[in-house]
């Protein structure tokens, strides 16, 4: 049954990946990116590749989100769009 | 076995990894002393230079070097080939690297006083990138230098002109993003269908699969990215904002080589991972080529003759050049190939010609609105006779580089019985004539009483020997292009278009 | 006929001296007359250089000299036969006239820009003599560009807004041309693989579609706008802003004749005789330039401007070359060939006259005129003389050239083309008697107080008219110009002279 | 623009589908990329001639290792960058 | 951030725990020979401690531990130890990364080869690490007591 | 029923990967917020790179980390004939591709800051009209330089 965990999370993603694009508040976008980056770790790691998955999830999730907060922290939160 | 044998048998990495070296020691000798990174890049980019000399000379005399790094065979590991195609590009980027470099000493200490140590460790970092690409033979490897070429073409940019560089660099990264994207992507479609990353490799194996629409779809992918890489019509935005509002040096080295090197890719991916009769024959894609070509030469020229800004005039310039190159390209007959590629020379030299000497004007005077250039011509009369001489070969003049690759261009439309194209050609010099024009106008008919008082205050010696030696060349290729064209271009286009096979 | 050729350098030096000329003028700007010390030095080596190449043209040898392969197949190089020789020596000995005249000219009205004018003179000169001696179409196409940018600073040199406006049109005008030329000449070294002259005409233009080689001379033809063919005759008239001895270089040392030498070159040494003839083309163009003739003279009575009279008045002139090279007779293509020195020498006069005008008595207009010539005689004397010349009346040479004309229609037994060169000869008679008849024998409105220009004016333009009587009155001298016209049209014949 | 973005996405897209139609099925053994001798070099010969166990450290550090090379050097000259950009000192 | 930067049990805990994330990086970056893992891996994590160290207990501290100068020299090395790793190869007479003919050990090269592996992951693992933490110090908003010039200042050239 | 689930499954990755490189395109271009555009790019990036993990997929496949420790070769070949590995190379090509892509984000986060100093906002087209207001063909420096000379 392990196809059913996979088909959710990739649609998990597809969800993940609207709601990063489409809020309006930043942080809350980058959360979700972050939480994107995470799932697909998860995915990758499930697919077998192990050192990718590690990777995404430190670089992805990780330093990624710091710098997009951090980024954040110095410009402003909200977009229009 | 000497130091010296030891060094020539591995030439063709050296070439890569002396600069990529030199790159990221340079925070180190600025760390020793700041003065001490010019005296660094000018003997990196000397030893560049000499290396890729010999690496063009060994390829003219004894054919094709092959390069196995980690000693892996091709398939396993990752090979650099040089031929005559990026024998002869690499050799371009070193010498416009080295004459940016000379260049850039005194135009740097005043446009950029603090950032002098990034800028040159960028500067070594860009010509590793456009090395890498130029010299690999294996396609991801590629895309790995193309980053490279692109992360540092974006922060040159972005040292520029305060808020508009940044604005431009991040526009310039947002469609590099995507280029580079669809070039990842494309190369993985060659691999999900063929298993290998090596060019020659893959050659081989590409043609029993030509009907698979995945390599149509990644021969379509490349070509956008390449397009939006090296500027073509449609996909230039980013280009004009990039070139003008980058420091000097950064804009010389970027016109001159940046799109020169993103149109060999093109010309690489076109003829050697994929075979000319799937380019020509069963995707037409050349022909799309030229057409595209066609209307950037238009295009570019007209909207250049709209600017008041001097590098941004010529930087739409460079949209409708790159059209020359791709449209010789494009009608892959081997006179139209001789003439596109005859014009990656051409218009680093000159392109790279007019930028310097943008800069330069700008270093003495800050005037880049050429409405202001009045008496000029009296002021700074050598850094004035070297634009009119690249502008003259930008024109087409007889006895100019520019009229060498125009002419063959315009003959290989002519083979390919494209008669539109030709007109094309004769417009677009016409339209050259009109921009170029107007600077000559600004730049040696000053009203009389503006000139009277203008003093002669001439750029310095490490601005002018760089441009006097870039348009020396230009008449120089002008009148002996016989040279590249029968050591280099010649077997080359042959070989590109499968009508011959290189030594 | 075999024709023996010499291998030689001279041409390529005769073409050199005024570039190394043209730098020394520039290094030496700071001082006025050891800048032009150096023209007139540079004008007589290049006038002894081409000169000494004329006793081996006279024996019917050519000179030829290869400078590099500039593309496979496409040679800059040098050939000197009696055609290209003759404009060679008209140019190059005018030159000697125009520098002296610059001279006084420039320094008489304080001009600024100098060092420009005269290193941009060089250039053009250069220019000129490499279109005489260019073997191949490529290398004139060369030269042809050179001049036209080497002559736009010196037709914009007032840099007024006026001056800058014309300049443009200038450069538009011929820049399309050569945009036209270019393309010809791709044509054509598309077609046959080469582009070097030859005296039959290229071989291979033959095998064309009619249509093709139809579109080809029409291209060609448009390329020589220098020569100031009707329709694309509108910068002559507005480049008359330049300085006078600018004007006397256009129109009779180097632009137009630059134009109608390569449309001679064009016509004879790429299509050739025999082609012309096939394909009908001489006729149409015959005709094409007989409008040009009658309407340029017509022009040219309607202005007062007495430099925009002179400058319709060589347009409608050197359609008189090309009419007489498409007639394609010996006889006609000789009077084409030998109207390209005597309109040099007679036009020349006619412009330093003008100049001397603008310069002592600063009038510019015809009507101002009147009794000019009580305070000028000489001046006006030379100016009767050149217009004595351009309508075809003894004792200037004109009359020479027409006559030839005239045989050559004669022989053609076209009625039409006869009546045009009488009616264009009537029609210059009557733009020409007007200023005569002004100057002389009109009474001035006050009392004139200027009088005869400087003596490097005055000079200049008295030889130029004593020339242009005596090449009139003994025209078949041994080794003057009729001598080598008749070696030239020997050569396009193939026949004996 | 959103109207060129919509058309730029809906032609790469059908691009995407369009090729995904040949694409090797998921999963596929017998898939070109899979079926290249190279992968089997890789998988016997990993310990051999690279003596290390993870096949995939095996090939970044050694089969592909200049492709490393170029990866730091990505990462150097992003750090550069970013000091070059945001420093305010002189560096 | 103040807030969470005053919280002493997060103070504390992040004191204990980053010695020993710092510890599982260099696991991490060997372990990347026969496991998941590697230099560019543990380099991240390695740089995560000093980012999480600096977040709570400002730049300050955390430029401490890895100054600025130190940064830039390691960022430069880690690159170079692996370039000089791939000309030492040229040196003995293979071609550019070919860890076989390095001499440590003359009959195995194999285990040579993985020796140079580990030495290249640890190249790679310090530019990594040094890279990321200068990142993250400049890319955060500075803090008021160290910031030398306002922004308006910096212009002008 | 397991049959058709399997025949989903068997393309599902790559229809994933179309819609997500879609939408990540789709807000580089059209998102006027420049952070939702550096979101966009790593949507963009990633979904390659799940593309490229898939292609990686053999089914029933183990990670290609060999299974027995360090025995020795024989062991190796043993190993490898029992057991199955997925296709290492594109897992390496996209550790290499992840850190490219987290290089670019830097970087334009780098830029994304700078670009709020010179402007105050994310807005592109409040960036643009900024941008017309200052009149881009005159420089600050030759501004300044006209003045002087006035």
């Amino acid at each position: 049954m392990i196809w059913i965990l996979d088909i959710t999370l990739l649609l998990f993603l597809v969800v993940c990946a609207i709601a990063a694009i489409s809020i309006k508040d930043l942080l809350s976008a980058v959360i979700i990116l972050s939480a994107y980056s995470l799932i697909m770790a998860i995915v990758w790691v499930e697919m077998q590749s192990v050192d990718v998955g590690f990777t995404e999830a430190a670089v992805g999730a990780g330093i990624t989100t710091v710098l997009f907060i951090a980024t954040l922290a110095r410009t402003e939160g909200r977009s229009e769009d | 076995m000497t130091g010296f044998d030891l060094i020539t048998d591995h030439l063709p990495v050296l070439t890569v990894v002396i600069p990529l070296m030199a790159g990221f020691l340079t925070p180190i000798v600025g760390w020793i002393d700041r003065k001490l990174c010019w005296y660094w890049v000018m003997l990196t980019m000397f030893a560049v230079l000499l290396m890729t000399s010999s690496n063009l000379y060994t390829v003219i005399t004894s054919g094709t070097i092959h390069y196995h790094l980690g000693g892996w065979t091709p398939p396993i590991g990752i090979e650099y080939v040089i031929d005559l195609l990026n024998g002869f590009v690499c050799l371009i980027i070193a010498f416009i690297g080295l004459m940016v470099g000379i260049y850039s000493i005194e135009s740097i200490k005043k446009e950029l006083p603090n950032k002098i140590i990034p800028f040159y460790s960028i500067f070594l970092l860009l010509i590793t990138g456009l090395m890498g690409m130029t010299i690999t033979g294996d396609i991801f490897n590629f895309y790995v230098f193309l980053e490279i070429s692109s992360l540092t073409a974006y922060a040159l940019i972005a040292m520029g002109d305060r808020g508009d560089g940044v604005v431009a660099s991040f526009n310039y990264l947002i469609m590099g993003t995507v280029a580079a994207s669809f070039i990842l992507l494309g190369i993985g479609y060659l691999y999900a269908v063929t298993g290998s990353l090596n060019i020659a490799d893959m050659q081989g194996l590409l043609p029993s699969i030509y009907d698979n629409k995945v390599v149509l779809a990644a021969l379509a992918f490349f070509m956008v990215g390449f397009s939006i890489k090296v500027g073509l019509f449609p996909l230039h935005a980013w280009l004009p904002d990039a070139y003008t509002h980058a420091p000097s040096a950064a804009s010389a080295l970027i016109a001159g080589l940046m799109t020169k090197v993103g149109a060999y890719a093109m010309i690489r991916f076109m003829f050697s991972v994929f075979t000319p009769e799937f380019v020509i024959d069963m995707t037409r894609m050349a022909e799309i080529l030229t057409w595209a070509a066609a209307l950037a030469i238009v295009v570019g020229s007209v909207l250049a003759i709209a600017q008041s800004d001097i590098k941004r005039m010529l930087a739409y310039s460079s949209i409708s050049q790159i059209g020359y190159i791709l449209l010789g390209v494009g009608l892959a007959n081997v006179i139209g190939m001789q003439g596109g590629l005859l014009h990656i020379l051409n218009h680093s030299l000159m392109k790279c010609a007019l930028f310097l000497v943008a800069g330069a004007i700008f270093y003495r005077t800050g005037i880049r609105n050429l409405h202001q250039f009045q008496g000029l011509g009296k002021k700074m009369p050598v850094t004035t006779t070297v634009f009119l001489i690249a502008a003259l070969s930008m024109i087409g003049v007889p006895g100019t580089v520019g009229f060498t690759s125009k002419w063959y261009l315009a003959l290989g439309s002519i083979n390919a019985g494209q008669w539109i194209f030709v007109i094309v050609i004769l417009v677009s010099s016409l339209l050259n004539i009109v921009y170029f024009w107007r600077v000559f106008d600004n730049i040696w008919f000053g009203h009389p009483h503006e000139v009277e008082h203008i003093k002669r205050d001439e750029a310095p010696l490490s601005m002018l020997i760089p441009m006097v030696l870039l348009a020396v060349l230009c008449i120089f290729f002008g009148l002996f292009a016989y040279y590249p064209l029968h050591y280099v271009l010649e077997p080359l286009s042959n070989a590109l278009l499968g009508i011959g096979v290189l030594p | 006929m075999a024709i023996e050729t010499v291998h030689s350098i001279t041409p390529a030096l005769a073409v050199l001296v005024s570039m190394v000329a043209s730098v020394l003028i520039l290094a030496f700007g700071k001082y006025p007359n050891i800048r032009e010390g150096w023209t007139f030095v540079a004008a007589f080596i290049k006038f002894s250089l081409v000169i000494s190449m004329l006793p081996l043209i006279l024996e019917g040898k050519v000179i030829t000299y290869t400078v590099i392969e500039m593309l496979p197949n496409l040679p800059i190089a040098f050939k000197v036969d009696a055609f290209g020789i003759l404009f060679a020596i008209t140019s190059s000995f005018l030159w000697i006239f125009v520098s002296s005249y610059s001279i006084g000219y420039m320094r008489t009205l304080k001009e600024h820009a100098q060092t420009r004018y005269y290193f941009c003179f060089a250039i053009a000169l250069s220019s000129a003599i490499g279109i005489a001696f260019s073997a191949n179409l490529v290398t004139l196409f060369l030269f042809y560009e050179l001049l036209t940018i080497s002559t736009y600073p010196l037709v914009a040199h007032t840099e007024t807004s006026e001056a800058i406006s014309s300049g443009r049109k200038y450069l538009t005008y011929l820049m399309i041309s050569g945009i036209s030329l270019l393309f010809s000449i791709l044509v054509v070294y598309h077609y046959t693989g080469t582009t070097e002259f030859s005296f039959s005409g290229i071989a291979g233009l033959e095998t064309l579609p009619r249509t093709t080689l139809y579109i080809l001379f029409i291209t060609f033809m448009v390329g020589c706008a220098k020569a100031a063919f009707m329709p694309l005759h509108a910068w002559l008239p507005a480049a008359m802003v330049a300085p006078t001895p600018v004007s006397a270089l256009l129109h009779a040392v180097a632009v137009v004749k630059a134009g109608v030498f390569t449309a001679i070159r064009v016509i004879l040494y790429v299509f050739g005789i025999d082609l012309m003839e096939i394909s009908g083309l001489w006729l149409y163009m015959a005709y094409f330039v007989s409008i040009t003739i009658i309407l340029a003279s017509i022009f040219a009575m309607t202005q007062d401007n007495l430099k925009k009279r002179l400058a319709y008045s060589t347009v409608s002139q050197l359609s008189y070359v090309v009419l007489g090279a498409v007639l394609i007779t010996q006889h006609g293509i000789t009077g084409g060939m030998l109207h390209i020195p005597y309109h040099g020498f007679m036009k020349i006069t006619l412009f330093m006259c003008a100049g001397a005008l603008i310069v002592t008595a600063k009038k510019e207009n015809i009507s101002d005129m009147n009794g000019i010539a009580r305070q000028m005689p000489i001046t006006m004397l030379a100016f009767t003389v050149g217009a004595l010349g351009m309508i075809g009346m003894p004792p200037a040479g004109g009359y020479i050239t027409k006559w030839y004309l005239l045989l050559g229609a004669a022989e053609l037994d076209n009625m039409i083309l006869i009546g045009v060169l009488l009616i264009s000869a009537v029609l210059n008679a009557a733009y020409f008697f007007p200023v005569i008849y002004v100057a002389f024998f009109k009474k001035p409105d006050k009392e004139l107080t200027y009088k005869e220009a400087p003596l490097t004016m005055l000079v200049p333009l008295t030889l130029t008219a004593i020339i242009s009587i005596i090449i009139g009155i003994w025209p078949d001298a041994p080794g003057m110009f009729l001598d080598i016209v008749n070696i030239a049209v020997a050569n396009v014949t193939g026949g004996g002279i | 623009m959103k109207i060129i973005a919509l058309i730029a996405v809906i032609l790469a897209g059908g691009m995407l589908i369009y090729a995904g139609q040949d694409l090797p099925a998921f999963g596929d053994p017998e898939s070109p990329a899979y079926q290249h001798p190279i992968i089997e070099h890789y998988i016997t010969h990993a310990e051999t001639e690279s003596g290390v166990g993870n096949i995939v450290t095996a090939l970044l550090a050694n089969y592909r290792g200049y492709d490393t090379l170029g990866e730091v050097t990505v990462i150097f000259t992003a750090g550069m960058t970013v000091i070059l950009l945001l420093r305010r000192r002189e560096i | 951030m103040s807030g969470i930067q005053e919280s002493i049990v997060i103070r504390t805990v992040v004191r204990i725990m980053v010695p020993f994330i710092q510890i599982f990086a260099l696991y991490v970056i060997m372990h990347g020979a026969s496991g998941p893992g590697g230099g560019f891996q543990g380099g991240v994590i390695f740089g995560a401690g000093i980012i999480l160290y600096a977040m709570i207990y400002g730049h300050k501290e955390g430029k401490q531990r890895m100054s600025d100068k130190l940064n830039r020299i390691l960022s430069s090395s880690g690159v170079a130890i692996f370039a000089v790793t791939g000309i030492s190869c040229l040196v003995f007479g293979g071609m550019f990364l070919q860890y076989g003919v390095v001499p440590l050990l003359p009959d195995n090269p194999a285990v040579v080869s993985r020796l140079l592996i580990d030495v290249v992951e640890i190249g790679i693992g310090i530019t990594v690490l040094a890279v990321m933490i200068s990142l993250f110090f400049d890319v955060s908003p500075p803090e008021t007591d160290e910031e030398e010039l306002p922004a308006s200042e910096e212009a002008g050239q | 029923m397991s049959g058709i689930i399997e025949i989903i499954f068997a393309e599902f990755n790559y229809w994933i990967y179309v819609t997500l490189m879609m939408i990540g395109f789709y807000a580089m271009i059209a998102k006027k917020n420049l952070i939702k555009k550096v979101i966009g790019a790593n949507i963009f990036q990633t979904a390659i790179f799940l593309f490229y993990i898939s292609l990686a997929e053999v089914k029933g496949g183990t990670a290609p980390i060999l299974l027995h420790g360090h025995d020795g070769a024989d062991a190796a070949h043993k190993a490898v004939s029992e057991v199955i590995y997925v296709n290492p190379l594109p897992h390496v090509l996209i550790l290499t591709a992840i850190v490219v892509a987290v290089s670019t984000t830097a970087v334009a986060l780098a830029l994304i800051i700078k670009i709020y100093e010179e402007y105050g906002s994310l807005e592109e087209d409040v960036i643009l009209a900024y941008r017309r207001q200052l009149q881009p063909e005159f420089s600050e420096h030759a501004r300044q330089k006209q003045e002087g000379e006035q």
